[in-house]
Order: structure tokens, then C-alpha cells, then sequence
């Protein structure tokens, strides 16, 4: 009796250890933090010396069409519009996120409600190995293929923001489709059932029952693989033609952040203005992933409601 | 307008055309890779050290590279990204402010162009902890950058284990830990391994945050000194280690051999086939591993 | 605030509001009692004033409908509800208070054992179910560990049903024999007192029946408190009947009283299946 | 439990006792790192010169990087690293300070346009070239060419062989804005793939693929860069910062020497700086050499 009363009061072996785990894991995020933080603050750092230490005026360097952080303009101010870049990157984005929703959906459909074994058996091997292949490989790819055929169709260079656009819609078909697919899956059974048994049609009980019900988490998917496009650099760079111009049309040659920032990086001086603007690309990247984070956030809150 | 029925028809037909075509992309996609690389294969080009400006180069001390790196990036990363994972799901409060913002905080990570990180890894450890070019820097590089992904899937395999099991462990007076340790940690172990075998998948197919951290020169390698205080020992990870996704990178980009496009075009092949072999060895091995944790056949 | 009510007989001939049985320490052995206990779940006040009483070696049932607050009850008894819901007020155990902060959750559990709706294994074999939380809590002798593993499926009348296969995935039982692998599991512990959430109700009437029949086994060694829908298995357990309405019991009293001459409207109500 | 715990204990010891191992019998040899980083294209020439020096001196290792011209010179003004590879004079960087930086030039190479075939083109005046590389001139049949428009195809702002082409092949003309590259490689490749393209990249990368058109009917050759009278072309620097000394010093007067200036250096398409009969320094002006 006592001896019971005592092991109550004594903190017990087992708890002692699940402190000790609980600090141990929690310094594992916390060095998560650590690092996430002082990378912020790096690229944070470098990206704001642009409009700190050489002055660029920050509306000038959102709305400015002319990207030459080397040159001046007749008010010797530094050329940094970074508009052309914005609005590529944003092109490109929607495009690929536009183009690949339909497919992402349809193959999912296919692969839960129509033929569920072959697919859980394709997709996902397909998708762990597409995720290896480096983006250069995509890029080169996107260079003898898209680009002929984008030559071809539109005439031109072939060069621009659709065939940036379609290697894009490559790179994140396989992520979009598998989170659909996992978000199809969770809609519970009863909700087909109950459908089916109301005399439904198996195409009126996907579209008006599980798309319906998954439409929050099919959303989610498709902004994370436009947070995942917006973040592509290599691919990208070598089928969007990389000039720093305003998209004139969806196939003229234009550019986008990422590919501006990796392209220069190596050719700029570390704490020069040229370098110091494209760290202000990285900022803008940042900023956007973290736009794109707050919108998931919210078309989670709002499903889970 | 069509009746249900014919829509129902016109529906499946859409969606097996939808779902043919992305197959069929994506198969395109890799039979173009495998098409064009694999007759450049052969054990010479798979076992010998590369050329810089000659034909005849291999991808061997790369391909090494590449698999220790990997080594290397996990042996750190998932430590590290197991503890923050069951912190998130098993410890956190879920509702704290703070967790939400530190989850954000990692997503953002997760979608920076690697570059940055590679130049970060460079000014920070190269430069200013003067590790220099070498494989500690590259796997510190990709563990950033690896770090939210792998969290993330950790997280995500958690929850995927109902709380029942977790109720079960508590009611029987096992601590928490006890009950993450012992019961939850290995029904996650699958899908644990899958976000290990994606995670892997981008590291291996990772260019721009080696290039400024791990290097992109692939000294010789001496294979019969396997001390790893050798400066040309493969298992040295002080030494300066171009992987295969950079070597593809370097070749397509300033590659001056007069075989450059069958050089890239074989390591492509031969990367694609070296992801293959992973995941299928990464399965196999968590199969086993599920199979002794959970005692089910 | 209803303070009044309780702990005295009302002997007036018109009906109350509440009716607690007050169980006198002199004539019952105890396990288990709760003072003043409240539940919140956020702001949502989910059980107020629950002062229960539980006797040693009793099968007491907590009924009422849905959402009266007889699961949040029962899950606060070990505290399984710590982690969403706040819990105020005082658990009475061997004359400690295991609702404060002092005391060693983890150690407690292992005293106050809990079987859920779900039945709800682990992803392990047979035995190994049984035997887990015993070797983790430091039981490594194995011939004893075989010795508990029988003995406890026979108690739980599973053993002539697994004995062959024991090294066999519990998942592959069925889920009646899963519910009484649970029960087993829990009862292997040696706890004084079992908390048992609607453990039949996902469960066919032969296994129902079967559960009921180990229940009846297990009250000579140990004190057993049930939540149930079922009214039929209420009377046919349990000592100790308590009914609970929109987060307050109501009424408490002898299983038999209740459901014969219940002395609350709304138990009657309740039990004559007008509402719920 | 107890086994498991003993097994695990026996792997760290034994790992333990093989790190030891390997520490107490490492080769004490480990000596001098020469760390060269900068410029990509000249990387495959240091890192060659670099396995025949440390196959001939033992003890030491030359680890050479890329990372772009811009990387080196701020790497080697900072004095992270021995080496700074660089395409350009360091004066010729605006944020460079090059004060305290020694100039070796290890090579020259020459860089030419090159044309997509179906341009059907084969020589152009330096006008001509001008005028397309300032849109003034945007279809090939302007030049004699098919009746096709002018792609621009530029490396990316700050590359060396952008800077060399602009000074020299443009006599100092701005390019137009059009689509940047950020390597040689891939330019010759979308040059030899786009109908109507144009860029330049240094000889090295030329071949079947791409015309080398004769600019003022002077053919793009070695001989000719040799001569001067192809102007397009640039030193390949190497920086040290101050004057390099011990190893370093050997290793730059390796890179000098016959051997490495007449096997490697034309293996990798560039000239040796010996054999040049002109010179030029940091403004441009142009002398003989005796």
C-alpha cells in the first residue's frame, strides 16, 4: 500500500527519461531554428544593404523595368528595376500550376477511384525517381525538346516563358498529382458509398462528392508546387531565353528571379551593388515562399472548418 | 446537354486519356534519359576517374562521391530531423503560436532556390569555419537544405499512426517516450523510409549548394587506403568531392571534352539508375526493419 | 453550488433534481472517488461537479447520451484528457490526490489501467502485446512473462482461441478477440482498477456477450468502471449505475434502484428509452 | 534489452578503436593545400597543372574550385583562399580593390562569334557584327545571309568572355538586352540547336555544330590571335594576393613553365603567353613583343 502511495509522489524512471527525450528532441528543432534563422538573417542582411548602403530606392527597385545593377541611368541611380523578373517568375508560375491542376486531378481521380492498385504501383516509384533527376537534366531536356517544339508551334526563338512554363509543369506534375492522390484517399469511404447508394453516377459521386470535399486539400497541393516552381532556377534558366526584358508575350524571351540570382551570383563581387541587388532577388523569394506558406495555411484553416 | 449516363461515359474517357498522357509523360521523360544515356555505359565509365579535356572520361570517383555524401548529409540530417519531427507532433503544443510560427519558418526553408544555401554554406563554413571545399561542408550545405523536407515527412508519418495506438500506450502507464520509442516510431518506419528515399533523391540530384561547399573538382581517389586521415582516401571528408549531379552540371555548362554530351548524357542514366537502386535498396531494408520492430508477417 | 443536494438521503416524496448515493467508508471499501471535479474543454465547460464514489471490487456503469460528459468523465479518472482539456477538482486514490501536479502520471496509469472503444493493439505479436509495457516497466524474466501472458488471456477468455498462434500479429485477430487482447493487455498489469470505454459496442453480440462474461470474472480481483450505451448490459453488470445529463450526474445509485425505481424524471426518461 | 545495449556498445568501441587506428597510422605527409577558386573556364587548366605538380611534389594538393571570376577576385582580395582565377584584369571589376593583387597571366584565349548554321553566314564586318549586337540589324538576310531573324544569345553581365567580346569585338558597344547564359557551354549548344542564333564563346568550345564566321575576312585561328590580328581575345589571369611565396610561388612558375605551356595549355584550346607576338595591358593598348 505504501510502497504504491511513494512510487505516486517519486518522480519515476519513465518520466525522468521522457524529460530527457523531450529536451533532446526539442534541441534538434531548436537547431532547425537556429539555422532557419540566421539564414534569414543572412539573406535578410545582404538583401536589404541594396536600399540601406547603396540607397536604391525600394518602389524604383519593385517597379523598375531596367535590369543593369552595373550601369546608372541619367540620375546616376543604379539600373535595378526587378519588375521583368517579378513578372516572370510569377508567369511562369501560374502557367505551370494552371496547366498542371487539370492533370494532377485527372490522373489522380484515376489512380484512387478508377484503378487504385496500378496506381499506388506507378506513381509513387515514378515520383521518388523524377525527384532525383538534377534540374539540369530537366533543363537540357527542355532545350532539345520543349524549345524545338515551342519553335515550331509559336514560331520565334522557342525561347520564353511557355516552354519555362512546361518544364515547370513537368518538374511538379509528379509532387502535385501524389499530394492530391494522398488527399483523395482521406475522404472518408462512407461519403461514396452514401453517394453511390443515392443512385449516383461514379462521375456525378467524383466531381459533386470527393472533389468537393477535397477541394482544400487539393488547393493546398497545387500552391505548394507553385512555391516549388517559383523556387526552380536551373531548368528554368536555360528554356526561358534569361533576358532581363518585360515579357513582351508568352513567348518572347524573359527571365526569372531565381534564374537571374544564380546566373550572376558567381559573377559578382561579394558586398558590390550588382551583388547586393541580386541578394535582394533572394529576399524576394523568400518573402514570396513565405506568401505562398500564409495562402496554404489558409486554405487549410478554411477546410478544416 | 448529356444525361448523366453519357457524361459518366464522357468522364472516364477524359480521365483515362488524362491519366494515359501524364504516364505516358512521365514515362517519356525517363525512357529519354535512360534512351540517350545507356549506351554510353560501360565499367570503364562507371569505374574510372574523369577527363578534364580528353574523351574517354569516367564518372566513378563521382558517382563514389555521391553515394558518401548522401551518407554523410542522412547520418547528420536525420538525427536531427527525427528529434524535431517527434517534437512537432509528440511534445509541441499544437496550438502554440510559436510552433506554428518555428513550422512556417522551416516550410519557407524548404522552398529558398539552393543556391542560396550553397552561398551560405560557402561564407560560413568554407570560408569562415575554414573547413574549405570538402565533403563535411557539402553535407552541412544539403542537411539545411534537406532539413525541412525531412522534418516534414517525419512529422507527416507521425500523425499518419492513429492516436489510438498512443491512448494504448498511455493507458498501459508508458511514458510517452516509451510509447513514441516503442510502438509509434516503428509503424511509422515505412513511411518514414519514403520520405528518407525522396529526401535522398534531392540530395542526390542536388547541384547548385555543392557547388560552392563540397567543390567541383574530384581529386583521384586511392581505393586501397581506406584510413580516413588520408588526404586521398575515398572515406576522407575533409577532401573536395564533385557528385555526379555536379559533374552533369559542370560538363553541360563549361565542358570542353569532345565527349561531353555522351559523358553527360551517361551520368544522367546512370544517376537515374543509381536513385532506382536506392529507393529499391531503402524499401527492402525498411520492409525488414518493419518486419523485426512489429513482429507481423 | 449544488452542494446541497448531495451526500444527504432525500427522503421527500417529491421528485429531485439530483440523486447521489453517498457511500459511507465505513461499510464500503473505496478505490476511487472524485471531488468536485470539472472539465473544460477551452472555454466549453464540459462536466461540472462530479463527486463520485467507487467501491472496491464493484462494476460500476456510467450511462447517458452522447455527449453528457460520461467519456470526459471516465478519461479524467487517469488522466487521458490532460493533454486537451483542463481538468480542476480532486481524484481521490489510496488517499491521494492523483489530479495534482506531484504526482507521476506514467506510475499512476499503471494502477488505474484503461480499455477504449476501439479496440486497439499494437502492431506487435500476440504475447508481445501483453508483455510489451511489462518489460518496459522492467519485467524481464520470461518464464513469468509466459506465465502472465496465460494467465491473463485466460481471464480475458481469449486463451483457447490464440494459444497456438501466439507469435501471430495481433492485428490479424478479429475484433472481438482484439477487444479482449486489450482487456488482457490491461489486466495484465495488475491494476486496481480498470476504466472501461464502451469496450462492446463496435462489437458483434457474441463477442459483446463475451466481453461481459470476462467482466464478471474480473470484478472478484478487480474494481471496474464502465461506460456503456447499452442499457441492457448496464443492469445486467454492473453494482453501481451513475447517469449523466448534459455534464452533471444526475443520479447515482445501486444498478437495481436505478433501474427500477429511479428517483430522478430524467433517469426515468433516459431509461425507459424516451430520449438518448 | 541487455544484449541489444551490449552489441551497441561493441560497435562504438570498435569504431572508436578503428578511427584511433587510423589516426595514429595516417600519412604525416598532408603538407600544403594550394586552394585555387574562380574562374570556370580556366578551372579544368589549373586543375590539370595541379595533378602533375603534386604528382611531382609530393605532399602537396592543389584544390581548385569554379564559382565565377567574380567569386575568385573577392576570394582571393580577402585572402580566403591562394589562388583567384579570373578571365579579366581585376581593375577592369569595379568592387575590386587590386592594389594589393599580383597579376600572373597563365594564358590568352581567343574568342570568336558563333553562328547557327541555318543563318547561312560565313563572314561579317566588325559593322555588321556591331550592328547585330545592337538590334540595328535584326534578320540574317541584312548580312547576306537567309532570310531569318537574329536570336542574341549574351553570357550573363560580368563574365569575363562578355566583357572581352564587348571591348574588343564591339569595339566597346553595349550589347542590346537579350537572353543571357550563364556558361559557354550551354550558349554553344543553343547556338547549334535555335535557328538564326548568334553568340561567341572562346575557341574551345568551337566546332561542326556552329560557324565561326571571318570577321573583316579574318579567320578566327590560334595564329592569327598569335599574330593580332584577331582582336578578340583575353589574358586568363591567376591573383595572388601579394607576392605568392614557397609552394604557391613553385606551383605559378610550374603553370609558366615549357612543359605546361606547350602540352596543356593548346590541349585546352588556349595559347601559350609565350608565343604571343603582342601584348596588352590593363587599358587596352596594344604592343609588339619582340
Amino acid at each position: 500500500m505504501d510502497s504504491i502511495r511513494e512510487s505516486l509522489l517519486k518522480k519515476s524512471k519513465a518520466t525522468k527519461k521522457d524529460r530527457f527525450a523531450r529536451v533532446i528532441t526539442f534541441s534538434a528543432l531548436l537547431l532547425i531554428v537556429v539555422v532557419v534563422i540566421s539564414i534569414f538573417l543572412f539573406v535578410a542582411s545582404k538583401g536589404l544593404a541594396t536600399f540601406f548602403t547603396n540607397k536604391v530606392n525600394l518602389w524604383d527597385f519593385l517597379s523598375g523595368k531596367k535590369w543593369a545593377p552595373g550601369q546608372t541611368n541619367a540620375q546616376g541611380q543604379p539600373l535595378t528595376g526587378a519588375l521583368p523578373m517579378i513578372t516572370g517568375s510569377f508567369l511562369v508560375t501560374l502557367i505551370a500550376a494552371l496547366v498542371a491542376t487539370p492533370f494532377a486531378i485527372g490522373t489522380a481521380v484515376f489512380m484512387t477511384e478508377i484503378s487504385p492498385k496500378h496506381g499506388a504501383k506507378i506513381l509513387g516509384p515514378v515520383t521518388e525517381l523524377l525527384v532525383g533527376i538534377p534540374s539540369v537534366v530537366y533543363g537540357f531536356i527542355g532545350l532539345s525538346v520543349i524549345v524545338p517544339v515551342m519553335r515550331h508551334i509559336f514560331g520565334g526563338s522557342g525561347f520564353g516563358i511557355i516552354a519555362g512554363a512546361m518544364v515547370l509543369f513537368i518538374m511538379i506534375l509528379p509532387t502535385v498529382t501524389s499530394m492530391t492522390v494522398d488527399t483523395l484517399k482521406s475522404v472518408p469511404r462512407h461519403y461514396r458509398e452514401s453517394a453511390l447508394a443515392l443512385g449516383a453516377t461514379r462521375w456525378q459521386m467524383i466531381y459533386k462528392v470527393i472533389l468537393r470535399s477535397a477541394t482544400p486539400g487539393i488547393l493546398t497541393a497545387v500552391v505548394f508546387g507553385m512555391a516549388r516552381a517559383f523556387g526552380e532556377a536551373l531548368a528554368v534558366q536555360m528554356v526561358i531565353g534569361n533576358a532581363p526584358l518585360m515579357p513582351k508575350g508568352l513567348t518572347s524571351p524573359s527571365s526569372t528571379l531565381t534564374s537571374i540570382l544564380t546566373q550572376g551570383i558567381g559573377n559578382t563581387v561579394m558586398g558590390s551593388l550588382e551583388n547586393n541587388a541580386l541578394w535582394s532577388l533572394a529576399l524576394i523569394l523568400l518573402l514570396m515562399s513565405l506568401v505562398f506558406n500564409i495562402i496554404m495555411r489558409a486554405i487549410a484553416k478554411k477546410g478544416a472548418m | 446537354m448529356l444525361n448523366p449516363k453519357q457524361s459518366d461515359k464522357l468522364a472516364s474517357i477524359i480521365l483515362y486519356t488524362i491519366a494515359g498522357l501524364v504516364i505516358l509523360i512521365l514515362a517519356a521523360l525517363v525512357g529519354y534519359i535512360l534512351v540517350q544515356g545507356v549506351p554510353h555505359l560501360s565499367w570503364h565509365f562507371l569505374t574510372s576517374s574523369s577527363s578534364a579535356f580528353t574523351a574517354g572520361g569516367g564518372i566513378g570517383v563521382q558517382l563514389f562521391n555521391s553515394f558518401y555524401l548522401l551518407i554523410i548529409t542522412m547520418l547528420i540530417s536525420f538525427p536531427i530531423a527525427l528529434g524535431a519531427g517527434v517534437y512537432l507532433h509528440e511534445y509541441a503544443n499544437q496550438k502554440s503560436r510559436l510552433i506554428q510560427l518555428i513550422r512556417t519558418a522551416i516550410e519557407i526553408l524548404s522552398s529558398l532556390p539552393s543556391v542560396v544555401v550553397g552561398l551560405f554554406g560557402f561564407l560560413l563554413f568554407v570560408v569562415q569555419f575554414k573547413l574549405g571545399f570538402s565533403i563535411l561542408s557539402g553535407a552541412i550545405a544539403l542537411t539545411f537544405f534537406n532539413l525541412p523536407l525531412l522534418t516534414r515527412s517525419v512529422e507527416e508519418s507521425l500523425r499518419s499512426i492513429p492516436d489510438l495506438q498512443r491512448e494504448a500506450g498511455a493507458a498501459l502507464g508508458l511514458s510517452r517516450w516509451e510509447t513514441v520509442g516503442h510502438i509509434i516510431l516503428p509503424a511509422a518506419v515505412p513511411s518514414i523510409v519514403t520520405g528518407v528515399v525522396l529526401s535522398a533523391g534531392r540530395v542526390f540530384g542536388e547541384a547548385a549548394a555543392l557547388i560552392y561547399t563540397a567543390g567541383q573538382s574530384a581529386p583521384a581517389l586511392d581505393f586501397g587506403d581506406w584510413n580516413p586521415f588520408n588526404t586521398a582516401s575515398p572515406l576522407n571528408i575533409m577532401r573536395p568531392a564533385e557528385t555526379l549531379a555536379v559533374h552533369i552540371w559542370k560538363v553541360n555548362s563549361e565542358g570542353i571534352m569532345p565527349d561531353a554530351a555522351a559523358v553527360s548524357a551517361g551520368a544522367s542514366a546512370v544517376l537515374i539508375i543509381a536513385v532506382l537502386l536506392f529507393n529499391f535498396f531503402a524499401r527492402f531494408l525498411s520492409n525488414v526493419l518493419y518486419k523485426r520492430l512489429t513482429a507481423t508477417k | 453550488m449544488a452542494a446541497g443536494t448531495q451526500g444527504s438521503l432525500n427522503l421527500t416524496n417529491e421528485q429531485p433534481d439530483r440523486h447521489i448515493y453517498h457511500m459511507d467508508e465505513d461499510k464500503h471499501e473505496i478505490a476511487l472517488s472524485t471531488k468536485n471535479l470539472e472539465v473544460y474543454y477551452g472555454d466549453h465547460l464540459a462536466l461540472q461537479d462530479a463527486d463520485l464514489s467507487f467501491e472496491r471490487f464493484k462494476i460500476t456503469s456510467l450511462i447517458g447520451a452522447s455527449g453528457s460528459g460520461k467519456s470526459t468523465f471516465l478519461r479524467s479518472l487517469n488522466r487521458m484528457n490532460d493533454d486537451v482539456a483542463t481538468v480542476k477538482g480532486n481524484i481521490m486514490y489510496r488517499g491521494l490526490d492523483i489530479n495534482s501536479q506531484d504526482i507521476d502520471v506514467y506510475e499512476m496509469r499503471k494502477h488505474i489501467g484503461m480499455v477504449f472503444q476501439r479496440p486497439n493493439p499494437f502492431a506487435k505479436s500476440i504475447s508481445d502485446n501483453i508483455t510489451f509495457a511489462l518489460k518496459q516497466h522492467g519485467e524481464h524474466d520470461k518464464a513469468k512473462l509466459a506465465e502472465i501472458v496465460e494467465t491473463s488471456l485466460k481471464q480475458a477468455a481469449l486463451w483457447d482461441e490464440v494459444k497456438d498462434d501466439l507469435k501471430k500479429s495481433a492485428l490479424s485477430l478479429s475484433g472481438g478477440q482484439q477487444q479482449r487482447l486489450v482487456i488482457a493487455r490491461a489486466i495484465a498489469m495488475q491494476p486496481d482498477i480498470l476504466l472501461l470505454d464502451e469496450p462492446a459496442s463496435a462489437l458483434d453480440p457474441i463477442s459483446s456477450a463475451k466481453i461481459e462474461d470476462t467482466l464478471m470474472e474480473l470484478k472478484k480481483r478487480f474494481t471496474i468502471i464502465i461506460v456503456t450505451h447499452n442499457m441492457q448490459q448496464a443492469s445486467r453488470v454492473s453494482d453501481y449505475t451513475a447517469f449523466f445529463h448534459t455534464g452533471q450526474v444526475l443520479e447515482y445509485d445501486l444498478t437495481r434502484k436505478i433501474f427500477t425505481r429511479p428517483k430522478v424524471q430524467m433517469t426515468i426518461d433516459y431509461v425507459n428509452g424516451n430520449f438518448g | 534489452m541487455k544484449r541489444n545495449w551490449l552489441i551497441s556498445a561493441a560497435i562504438v568501441i570498435v569504431a572508436v578503436c578503428l578511427l584511433t587506428f587510423g589516426y595514429a597510422t595516417r600519412q604525416k605527409d598532408n603538407g600544403v593545400n594550394i586552394t585555387a577558386v574562380g574562374s570556370t573556364a580556366l578551372q579544368p587548366l589549373v586543375e590539370a597543372a595541379g595533378e602533375d605538380f603534386a604528382s611531382e611534389n609530393k605532399g602537396v594538393y592543389v584544390n581548385v574550385q569554379g564559382g565565377g571570376t567574380g567569386t575568385g577576385l573577392a576570394q582571393i582580395q580577402s585572402g580566403a583562399v591562394d589562388l583567384g582565377n579570373s578571365d579579366m584584369f581585376a581593375g577592369e571589376k569595379d568592387a575590386i580593390n587590386d592594389k594589393k593583387l599580383v597579376d600572373h597571366k597563365v594564358s590568352v584565349v581567343g574568342i570568336s562569334p558563333m553562328i547557327n548554321k541555318e543563318a547561312q553566314v560565313d563572314h561579317l564586318t566588325k559593322q555588321q557584327l556591331i550592328a547585330i549586337f545592337t538590334k540595328k540589324v535584326t534578320n540574317w538576310r541584312q548580312v547576306g545571309g537567309a532570310d531569318l531573324p537574329i536570336i542574341l544569345i549574351n553570357r550573363v553581365t560580368g563574365s569575363g568572355t562578355r566583357a572581352t567580346f564587348e571591348k574588343w569585338g564591339l569595339d566597346g558597344a553595349k550589347s542590346a538586352d537579350s537572353q543571357e547564359q550563364e556558361s559557354s557551354g550551354t550558349v554553344q549548344s543553343m547556338v547549334s540547336s535555335t535557328p538564326g542564333a548568334i553568340s561567341y564563346a572562346s575557341f574551345g568550345y568551337l566546332n561542326d555544330s556552329v560557324v565561326a564566321p571571318k570577321i573583316d575576312g579574318v579567320t578566327p585561328t590560334n595564329e592569327h590571335v598569335i599574330s593580332g590580328k584577331w582582336p578578340i581575345w583575353s589574358y586568363e589571369h591567376i591573383y595572388t594576393n601579394g607576392q605568392p611565396t614557397g609552394e604557391v610561388k613553385q606551383f605559378l612558375a610550374y603553370i609558366d613553365s615549357k612543359h605546361i605551356q606547350k602540352t596543356l595549355v593548346p590541349k585546352l584550346g588556349y595559347i601559350s603567353v609565350h608565343d604571343m607576338k603582342v601584348s596588352r595591358d590593363e587599358n587596352g593598348k596594344l604592343s609588339t613583343v619582340d
